[in-house]
């Protein structure tokens, strides 16, 4: 019983981990049509200015942290400036392997920054283990989940009561439509690079004390985040967190129950096997085709 | 144009709908193209007509039957429709920048042989023979709407009229039985409309033409018969003078006589 | 004074100005608009006045829809267009949505993932600090159905329930002028009917632009009317002057086509000008 | 796939200009055959400027990137399927190569290796053929990791962790173990590459699978099998990287699953960017360049992905097309270019209505000088 609870302790928090990123990839899809394959480089920018701070110049961690994500948004109008605006006429494509370059690019920086050898963030909460049903769950992985809990929450009430989450929610349903009611599209636009930027660094913060951190980091996440956002239809906010935390406990049960040297391939092999089923992701609709 | 009944019928669609979500877009049409007959279709704006067409060439998801040459044709499917012989064109001209304007007619040949890879490789003189024979074919299309001198130029420069005209040589290279028209004259100057009329008047007489159009001079040069639609219903069909004259036709068009 | 289309006279009617009101609220000065796609407009002049009702009839392809999405900026348009005083060729949509401006789009357009009253909320976007003239209640006053589909998604919804909430969404912005892009787009007779006699009531509060097809209910809701035939104002005038409904049915279904863009094309088929200049405008 | 038959190809081109054929799709005018011929022997000749052992290897290592470049030109520039399993295809292909050559030498590796990756390549795009274009990119990347994962496991096959070493490379009878003979095999390869990437593009299949890729829905109402076009396109792109690894493992003598990482797939990705996704001469030029750069940027290595990035933004943003289209021996697609040609050409009418060359110009007219656009 004790190895279930860690198991699926251990996959509840990754998959905190995974819907973070994924939230911050559907938000961005749904709102300019944009897949940003810098998201996972955002992470492990998070994760280094954590470094930075807590560890090198002793901040305490919860100004370091918000600090983080301040720069970190600011990091992602930049790249919505530099990425997306010139781009607007060119087909999504282009778009796309612009932010590989602007991933290239991030992480080309951080290895200047940070160098190559592997840092280490301690866990504000301390090495604690609780024990529970006879699990040891780190206080860390408590932290990420609780904190993930919060930000799905406070996401989903902007979105669903607010008058700028209404808009988020207009834009990303019909952006011409949007335009005449109004809203201020392009302003919009560029909040929502910095808040996927963010939710990425909030990320990086989070899983940095539970792995080392290296320039690879954000890159290895990411592919997870993709295989939920995939799952979830690239589309729903609920689909996509449910799909990363059902791969991310998923991979750690078979990891446990089936065998650990393909631990990374298990969520690559449910993403593929779920697209051969269902092409358009678990809770992807088919698209009315206008001509 | 013989009468329709005697004739053998080509197209039978059978309370064909189409639904996006609540709005009925096509509802419970019915609708019959004989060999050979050449059929108005038109309406108000948002009358359903070009979304009967899209459920006709497999587009949409749609419901209903649908019989070419008496046989059943599944719906939902893209290729279904020109196997049996139904080529379409579309309410704006669907033409690959990156072809010439030969190209863009050329995919259209009903000659399926030594066109893959493996011919390429392996059995070019084959292949040469093939597509020589498409050439003379695609190049003919082009004269017969006057686009030869373009033919090796990329479709990305021609003109909105010029678009128009390369969509229905690649029709004509497709050599359909029927052929359905989203509003081919939509946007062609006086000239040119009269122009298409007497190229499709020659296409008419031996292909099955469903034509979707406004200009109602340039419909009652080539049909016999008219159906109407109003909000996704059949609401009248008959001749040109028939349903002009028939009030529902008006009030759909106008609104209620006050 | 109706000039009629078949006068030899130049395609662009000169629209007779109505008596001397104050500065209309919308001026359109040679508006053309030119790009590959099916309606072309060439140079229209039209203007309506504070408080005026004024509708734009024409058959399909006559390039309604076109001159309306020029008006709102969605696309680009050559000719001045000034609204309350001021050119807004360089405004952005959502700038002149916020000035008032607001466009009902043709075949309403709801946010389909939103509720009916979501999307009815989201068009205060647009009110930027004007006083509000409808509040939600209003809306449901001036539309029944609706109170019953607050929480139904937007995409469940009947043409006709959308059209009300499209409607209800853009009074909400508290709009200067209201542009409708062909409200009776789709919708069975007796929605038709409702949605006109909505607009009936709040003519008195916001000054309307409506383009359709419609004629009827359209010539009863507005004070004066436009008729547009491929791209260019073939009649204009009071409501009045168009109760001969052969005559429009004849304009709408191009039967008498207008010699105004009668071009000699030599041997080789060559293009209509204005086709030529718009794909080179669009480069 | 004759060889003797793809020279005869040739030549009936170069006697087919001459003979009045009726109106003959452009692509055809190109001097396609002649580039490949000059780009050959120049090459070939490589060996004899330098014996340097350093040299002789990037030079390797230039055309097995290069015939990785052409695989991705078959699934992306043509198919227009984002794909970033490139490396698994180019580890399949090496391992394979490696255990079919020991049964009958390089040449039975060597086609082992491309018709196995392009079968899992073709596999892999039939199971997910009605996912979207993002879905699919993204399950490619899943596939190229798993791929990966699996065989450093599959112990039996690949060696595992230490890989397999040793490799020796015979080809009819003889062992090549000298670097000119590695660079002359690579180079060989890849002019097999280029000669059938030219047939293709000489046939109507190059029309179809543009018209399937640029229009989709459509093509299918006009009549094209979309779904088995573009199923063939991607296979032959993975069974190119297939080869590209059987020349991995033949030209390097060892090879270990750290030889296929993610980033090959990026790299790959990248070349073709810079090069130019018009023509299929971008990936080649693409894959040259990004294989000296590193070295010639050796010191600066943590600068080095810094200016990748640099590059690559200055291409997307600046020059879609690509370097290839600014490279004179690469003639612009007639489709980019020609657009240009067709305005800058005088319209010529055709004189009394007798039959036309395609370019407009009278058939007894001697072909002018097409101007550079």
């Amino acid at each position: 019983m004790g190895e279930f609870a860690s198991l699926l302790a251990a996959g509840v928090a990754q998959g905190a981990i995974a819907s973070l990123i994924a939230l911050g990839i559907v938000l961005l899809h749904k709102t300019t049509g944009i897949v940003n394959f810098a998201q996972g480089d955002l992470l492990t920018l998070g994760a280094y200015l954590g470094v930075f701070l807590v560890v090198d110049h002793h901040v305490p961690w919860v100004p370091a942290y918000l600090l983080t994500l301040a720069v970190a948004f600011v990091v992602g109008m930049l790249i919505e400036r530099v990425g997306y605006a010139p781009l607007r006429r060119q087909p999504i494509i282009t778009v796309i392997i612009s932010t590989f370059a602007l991933a290239l690019g991030l992480r080309a920086l951080l290895v200047v920054w940070r160098g190559q050898d592997a840092q280490s963030l301690p866990a504000p909460v301390g090495a604690g283990v609780w024990h529970v049903l006879g699990a040891a769950i780190p206080y860390q992985n408590a932290l990420i989940v609780g904190v993930t809990a919060v930000v799905c929450a406070v996401l989903v009430v902007v979105l669903h009561r607010s008058t700028v989450g209404r808009q988020v929610r207009a834009l990303a349903a019909d952006r011409e439509t949007a335009l005449l009611q109004g809203i201020r599209v392009s302003r919009l636009s560029a909040l929502m690079f910095g808040l996927s930027a963010a939710l990425a660094a909030l990320g990086g913060l989070l899983v940095a004390p539970t792995l080392s951190v290296s320039t690879e980091l954000g890159f290895g996440l990411l592919l997870s985040s993709f295989a939920a956002c995939v799952l979830g239809g690239f589309d729903r906010i609920g689909a996509t967190v449910a799909a990363a935390f059902t791969v991310s406990v998923a991979q750690q049960l078979a990891a446990g129950y089936v065998s650990p040297d393909y631990v990374e391939a298990y969520p690559f092999l449910i993403l593929l096997v779920a697209l051969v089923i269902r092409p358009r992701g678990l809770f992807g609709e088919a698209i009315g085709v206008r001509y | 144009m013989n009468a329709p009944s005697t004739v053998p019928p080509l197209l039978e669609c059978r309370d064909v709908t189409v639904r996006f979500g609540g709005v009925t877009a096509v509802d419970g049409v019915c609708l019959d193209v004989s060999v050979r007959e050449v059929v108005g279709l038109v309406g108000p704006n948002g009358s359903g007509k070009s979304t009967l067409l899209n459920a006709i060439s497999g587009l949409v998801n749609a419901r209903g039957e649908v019989y070419v040459n008496r046989q059943p044709m599944p719906l939902r499917r893209p290729g279904e429709a020109i196997r049996r012989g139904v080529f379409r064109t579309f309410q704006t001209p669907q033409i690959d920048p990156n072809l010439t304007c030969l190209e863009n007619v050329l995919v259209a040949s009903t000659d399926q042989g030594r066109r893959g890879a493996s011919a390429a490789w392996l059995r070019r003189r084959a292949m040469w023979a093939r597509d020589r024979a498409r050439w003379d074919e695609a190049d003919t299309a082009l004269r017969r709407v006057g686009l030869a001198a373009r033919a090796n130029v990329p479709a990305a420069g021609l003109a909105y009229g010029e678009r128009r005209h390369l969509e229905i040589a690649r029709a004509l290279m497709a050599r359909p039985s029927l052929l359905l028209m989203d509003e081919p004259a939509a946007g062609l100057s006086s000239t040119e409309t009269h122009r298409l009329a007497d190229l499709l008047e020659q296409v008419g007489e031996n292909t099955g033409l469903l034509l979707v159009e406004h200009k109602i001079a340039f419909l009652e040069r080539l049909c016999r018969r008219i159906v109407v639609l109003q909000t996704g219903r059949r609401i009248a069909a008959g001749s040109p003078a028939e349903v002009w004259a028939d009030p529902a036709v008006a009030a759909a068009y106008l609104g209620e006589a006050r | 004074m109706r000039v009629r289309a078949t006068d030899r006279t130049p395609a662009a009617a000169e629209s007779q100005a109505p008596a001397a009101s104050p500065a209309p609220l919308l001026a359109v000065r040679g508006l053309s608009v030119s790009y590959g796609q099916v309606e072309a407009v060439h140079g229209i002049d039209l203007e309506v006045g504070a408080g005026e009702a004024v509708s734009m009839l024409g058959a399909n392809g006559a390039g309604k829809s076109s001159t309306l999405r020029a008006l709102s900026r969605l696309i680009r348009s050559g000719g001045q267009i000034v609204f309350d005083g001021v050119d807004r060729r360089r405004a952005s949509a959502d700038g002149l949505a916020r000035a008032g401006l607001v466009h009902v789009p043709e075949g309403r357009r709801l946010f389909a993932s939103l509720t009916t009253e979501e999307n009815l909320l989201v068009g205060r976007s647009a009110r930027a600090g004007r006083p509000p003239l409808f509040d939600l209640d209003d809306i449901y006053d001036l539309f029944p159905p609706l109170a019953g589909l607050r929480r139904r998604s937007a995409w469940a919804l009947s043409g006709g329930e959308q059209q009300m909430a499209a409607i209800g969404r853009a009074l909400l912005a508290a709009p200067r002028l209201l542009l409708l892009d062909e409200p009776s787009l789709g919708l069975a007779p007796v929605m038709v009917d409702a949605v006109y006699t909505v607009l009936a009531r709040i003519r008195s509060q916001v000054s309307i632009f409506v383009v359709e097809q419609n004629a009827s209910l359209a010539l009863d809701l507005c004070d004066r009317a436009y008729v547009l035939a491929t791209g260019r104002i073939v009649m204009s005038g009071p409501a009045s002057d168009f109760a001969d409904r052969a005559e429009l049915l004849a304009s709408y279904l191009a039967r008498d086509e207008p010699s105004g863009d009668e071009v000699e094309g030599d041997a080789v088929p060559d293009v209509d000008p204005d086709q030529r200049r718009a794909a080179a405008a669009t480069g | 796939m004759s060889v003797i038959d793809q020279v005869r190809g040739g030549a009936e081109h170069l006697r087919d200009r001459a003979a009045a054929a009726p109106s003959r799709p452009a692509v055809f005018g190109r001097r396609q055959w002649e580039t490949l011929i000059v780009v050959a022997v120049l090459a070939a000749l490589l060996p004899l400027v330098t014996n340097g052992l350093y040299l002789l290897g990037v030079a390797t290592t230039a055309t097995i990137y290069a015939v990785l470049a052409l695989g991705f030109y078959f699934q992306f520039c043509l198919a227009g399927q984002f794909s970033l399993a490139t490396s698994a295809f180019y580890a399949t292909g090496a391992y394979t190569s490696v255990w079919a050559a020991r049964h009958g030498g390089f040449l039975v590796g060597l086609v082992a290796a491309a018709v196995v990756a392009g079968l899992v390549g073709a596999l892999l795009k039939l199971a997910l053929a009605r996912s979207p274009l993002i879905h699919f990119s993204i399950a490619t990347l899943a596939f190229g990791s798993l791929a990966l994962i699996v065989l450093r496991n599959w112990e039996s096959f690949t060696g595992g962790a230490t890989g397999r070493y040793g490799i020796r490379t015979e080809l009819f009878g003889l062992s090549i173990t000298s670097p000119e003979g590695f660079y002359l095999l690579g180079l060989a390869v890849l002019v097999i590459g280029l000669v059938l990437a030219v047939a293709f593009e000489r046939s109507p299949a190059r029309r179809d699978v543009i018209f399937a890729r640029d229009m989709g829905d459509v093509a299918r109402t006009t009549g094209l099998r979309v779904r088995r076009i573009q199923v063939a396109a991607f296979g032959i792109g993975a069974a190119y990287m297939g080869a590209a690894g059987s020349l991995l493992a033949h030209t390097s003598g060892f090879i270990n699953t750290t030889s296929f990482s993610v980033e090959i797939s990026l790299d790959v990705l990248l070349m073709v960017l810079l090069g130019g996704v018009g023509s299929l001469w971008g990936p080649v030029v693409g894959a040259v360049v990004l294989t000296v750069l590193p070295e010639v940027l050796r010191d600066m290595a943590d600068y080095k992905d810094l200016i990748y990035a640099g590059i690559i933004l200055l291409v997307v943003l600046a020059r879609p097309g690509g370097l290839a289209s600014l490279v004179v021996l690469a003639r612009p697609a007639v489709v980019r270019g020609g657009a240009a040609l067709a305005q800058v050409r005088p319209r010529r009418r055709a004189v009394g209505g007798g039959p036309m060359r395609l370019d407009g110009a009278p058939l007894d007219a001697t072909p002018t000088r097409e101007p550079k656009p």
